[in-house]
């Protein structure tokens, strides 16, 4: 493909009261471009959540950040305590991107 | 009998429709946009008017009894509650910790719904009964840390951050702005917002009290770590609390009403601020649980059984 | 004339502009949520006024006639309907039995539009009819799924699944809850609310009826699907409909406003229960089709022309 | 003193208890969706509010030189801007062209805003001042664009596209049409929808500013690229633009009340309109700028101290 | 990268009245953790929807689950019925998780 | 997999005043066939975005149009001048979907 490169995408589901954790670590890792999608509902092995509760509590979203592969290893090793204690998921995916000098 | 004429009344007719419609397992749902600006505005209106009252009836003794009486039933009513769920419960230590902080704290939706049954059986709570919610939302967060601290190595939480995040939750924020603002507006302020702050305060409530009954019911139908004795508690903790509420606002000379909303308040259970909180600070804590327990148990008991009980048991205190 | 005065009340305005803004192109929207929020208000709105009435006046033959008349409609309707889609339309057996079947079913928001037409006119349908016009929303789709099982091989469905799905759509449910809830409270507990039921509605009927005016032209100008021969349809299917409607009210002898009441709810399409319900049991079927005919031909034809067409009619036959 | 009795309404006080709240880093938050519904009524209501009072009040020359005038403001008042924007902006000609562009068109929200002011202080202005709202929205535009092409080599633009955007835009058109609707429906029209679009009025707004508080605050916080000076003119335009309108009001022989609000007009800068146009035609316009230049200083700016003295300028011109 | 395992991601673009279908499905299947995200809009063969419609027949979601590999297969065979008569689309990828004993 | 075939993905992030450019542009190179999500927010060189503001200037969306390699390569080239003036992100990435005959 013309003009494209690779890059790593890092895809995290988080809690909404979390999310300014998840932003100052990934900030500290050098990763602050990122973006936001908001996720409805699921299920796991805490059972079933969705997005229609009163309570924010449960609400989660999509962190979304394209980066080259060093720096995604940098982030994940930052990340991992909080995936950790508050069981999170983590994807990482190959993606290639136009313009990569930009991301 | 103002029960009876309570049960009867649209605002819990629309949330029993709510519950019904849940467990029928049909698609009725209220967008959560819709549902959060509700929430926002119920909020804003009861701190907006309970600021006009006060700024009516001025500062007094009764309120500031009552604010402590808030303040140490926020911070006392986890610990009996940790050790029931604890022992009877059989929880693990910081499940029991988060579950009891929920019921130190309090729900703003039971104390609105509270607020309107008891001002149309003749008892308004007092103007200042706003702040005593908006009190009592915190104290039991700290609590419950503690508590779960105690009960197993939790990890260490930048305290700032986590005290920030719970005095700053938008909930308490609005209450306590809208007060305030009721209080500097005062009654001619508030004249010109009347018709969308009280006015139209009951009609708002019903929808909201549908979405209420829709998510508590699905709540309870999906709820796989209640087990029958954490559901008996869920019963118990309110009786037990609004009983101790409402004995407490009478003997320190509150109104029968404002006894009945200290009864309301110590017997509901949080669903907004402290289940945020927990999450972020007791992440091993099941939210599945606390959730379940606040508010597909003891919600539903408070608005449907508990608020007639409580404003029983303050008239006959007041009536010797 | 009542009809002019009708097609210039802000109501009916408000519904031109949004087709107007959508036809230009123009980027004016509201949020689907608040759209949704609306939607729900005014289906427990019309419940709530429907059962407050029926609470007043108490239960009546007219009230039972109604109801086997509405029942017959939705039941036998989608039947010719159906003949002329696959003769005159030339659809295929399954697409003609998705779109019969939306025509026998009703459409909420024309009811109410035509509720709010005839009570300003002094000739408000009675409270039961909105009763009607729940009863009418789901034995179409039984029928519907008939005929098309007779056209075409189609997937056997989990009977009961389907059953479930549409006797409790939301819609039918908030409907018929609300109702029973204004029959419960009555008069004297509808009262509280009523500010926000009842003097609100009219208002916020114009805000929907601009989402509706924006939505109705936005599907008409991405219909691809729809033949001139559909369209005609789509005009024809109400003014009969409409004209049987109010033909059988009249025979009956309901009075004027529910006569032209029923020949709005048989002139009426579903655009709610009934496309859930295809897009479940009839997936061949094209939604881009009887959504095109139901929500951008049939709506706006009733909203602004069918309504003072059969007032007009049904005051004509109750005036000897 | 009028201001002070302003600042202390709940409307105002509403807005500070939003920009608190975001400095406070409170996660107090008002869904989007719900936002954007209320804001859509906000424009619905003042422009049927308009269009009543010019049917009540018939066409008059005033008319049509406060539209003259409006019409000139937002063609020229860019032009000085777009200079001090260069000279002591310190910005490049893409920016300072898209920032003026801002400053040429106007806020709804701040003219909704002051129209309240001026009503409870007793000087509404005439209705029509809201049809010169609606035509000062989008001539900015062009003048802004005019300026960058000079400026910069800009892409071209397939000019019948932007012209439709803009003049299309959903703002635009909701204004006009309510307009439109008002003046069709007159006084006994609107009567039935009065409970909605006058009476709930204010209360509406008050949970508006709520959010426009957060929204505005935290894009001041969030504000990289804001300088110095360049808060300073955000300070500045409005003072002297609004200055120009109420002389230029007065001086053609407005009442104080529409002078106030040619004023108030002027003074206001665009965040809805503009902006979006920008980030269609000027994407190498920085939006971070404009939005807090226009969101974050200048609306905070006028709605809690260029609302008071715009009126008190326009009193004292009207006083001889 | 530390500490990741392959997974795949099934990703179903689905009716919103289909949901509870093909959930059952997928349980049926031995998939019962997934994510649930909106879908705005979009256009296809047959003709544009949004989700701005009053009627939510036409809303529209993104059933999103992370499996092992030979799950994967398990699960796309189960739905494909649900696939053919609704005409959905499935979008199966390769991703990296972290923490992979659990998902 | 069972009856799977490759195809290409191609997202793009959007700012939602711009998407009828992108579709027209994309329609002009062949794909009438996508998808849109909703953002929520994020961070950029641009600094923060948050879908909760008044102002719908900033608010972004995600198109996602599924296709064979070589119509993704045609869609690219027709999509950057617009990548490039406006400053958007695109990622490609490969997908296998079932029922390719479709897509
Ligand atoms: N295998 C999975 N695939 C997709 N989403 C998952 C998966 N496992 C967990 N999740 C999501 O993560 C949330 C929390 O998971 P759990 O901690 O297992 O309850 C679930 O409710 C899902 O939304
Ligand atoms: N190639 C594709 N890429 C992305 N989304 C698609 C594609 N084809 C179909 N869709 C989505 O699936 C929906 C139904 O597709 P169709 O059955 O072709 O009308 C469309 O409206 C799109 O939202
Ligand atoms: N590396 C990245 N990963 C994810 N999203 C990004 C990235 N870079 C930019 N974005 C998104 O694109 C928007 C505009 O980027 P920018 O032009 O750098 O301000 C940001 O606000 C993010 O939502
Ligand atoms: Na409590
Ligand atoms: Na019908
Ligand atoms: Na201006």
């Amino acid at each position: 493909m013309t003009g494209t490169v690779p890059r790593r995408k890092i895809e995290v589901l988080v809690d909404a009261p979390l999310l300014p954790r998840l932003t100052a670590l990934a900030a500290a890792a050098g990763v602050t471009s990122y973006t936001l999608f908001p996720a409805l509902g699921g299920s796991g092995a805490g059972g079933r959540w969705s997005e229609d509760q009163v309570t924010g509590a449960q609400s989660k979203l999509l962190f979304m950040a394209l980066m080259a592969e060093e720096k995604a290893q940098t982030l994940v090793a930052a990340l991992e305590p909080l995936l950790e204690s508050h069981g999170l998921l983590l994807m990482s995916s190959r993606v290639e991107v136009v313009r990569g000098g930009k991301f | 009998m103002a029960g009876i004429d309570a049960l009867l009344s649209p605002v819990i007719l629309f949330f029993v429709l709510g519950a019904a419609a849940a467990f029928a397992r049909s698609d009725l749902a209220i967008p959560e946009a819709v549902a959060k600006g509700i929430s926002l505005y119920l909020m804003a209106a009861i701190g907006l008017k309970g600021g006009v009252q006060v700024a009516a009836s001025g500062l007094s003794t009764d309120m500031a009894l009552a604010a402590a009486a808030g303040l140490a039933l926020s911070c006392l009513l986890p610990l009996p509650a940790y050790a029931a769920l604890r022992l009877f419960g059989r929880l693990d230590g910081v499940n029991a910790a988060a579950v009891a902080a929920h019921y130190g704290s309090v729900s703003v939706v039971t104390f609105v719904t509270g607020a309107e049954v008891l001002t149309s059986a003749g008892h308004p709570p007092a103007g200042y009964m706003v702040a005593v919610l908006a009190l009592m939302e915190t104290p039991a967060i700290i609590v419950g840390l503690m508590l779960a601290r105690r009960a197993a190595r939790v990890e260490a939480q930048p305290k700032g951050a986590l005290l920030h995040e719970t005095l700053l939750n938008g909930s308490v924020v609005l209450l306590t702005g809208s007060f305030v603002i009721g209080l500097v507006a005062g009654k001619p302020g508030f004249a010109p917002i009347a018709p969308v702050f009280e006015t139209a305060f009951r009609g708002v409530l019903c929808l909201f009290l549908l979405d209420m009954g829709l998510v508590a019911a699905r709540r309870l139908r999906e709820a796989r770590a209640l087990t029958a004795r954490l559901a008996l508690l869920g019963l118990l903790f309110p009786l037990v609390h609004g009983s101790i509420g409402v004995l407490l606002g009478s003997a320190l000379g509150l109104e029968a009403g404002s006894a009945a909303a200290l009864g309301i308040l110590a017997a509901s259970a949080s669903y907004i601020a402290v289940p945020a909180a927990m999450r972020l600070a007791l992440p091993q804590a099941d939210p599945g649980l606390y959730l379940a327990m606040s508010l597909a148990v003891t919600f539903p008991f408070n608005i449907t059984v508990g608020l007639p009980l409580y404003t029983a048991l303050a008239l006959r205190m007041a009536s010797p």
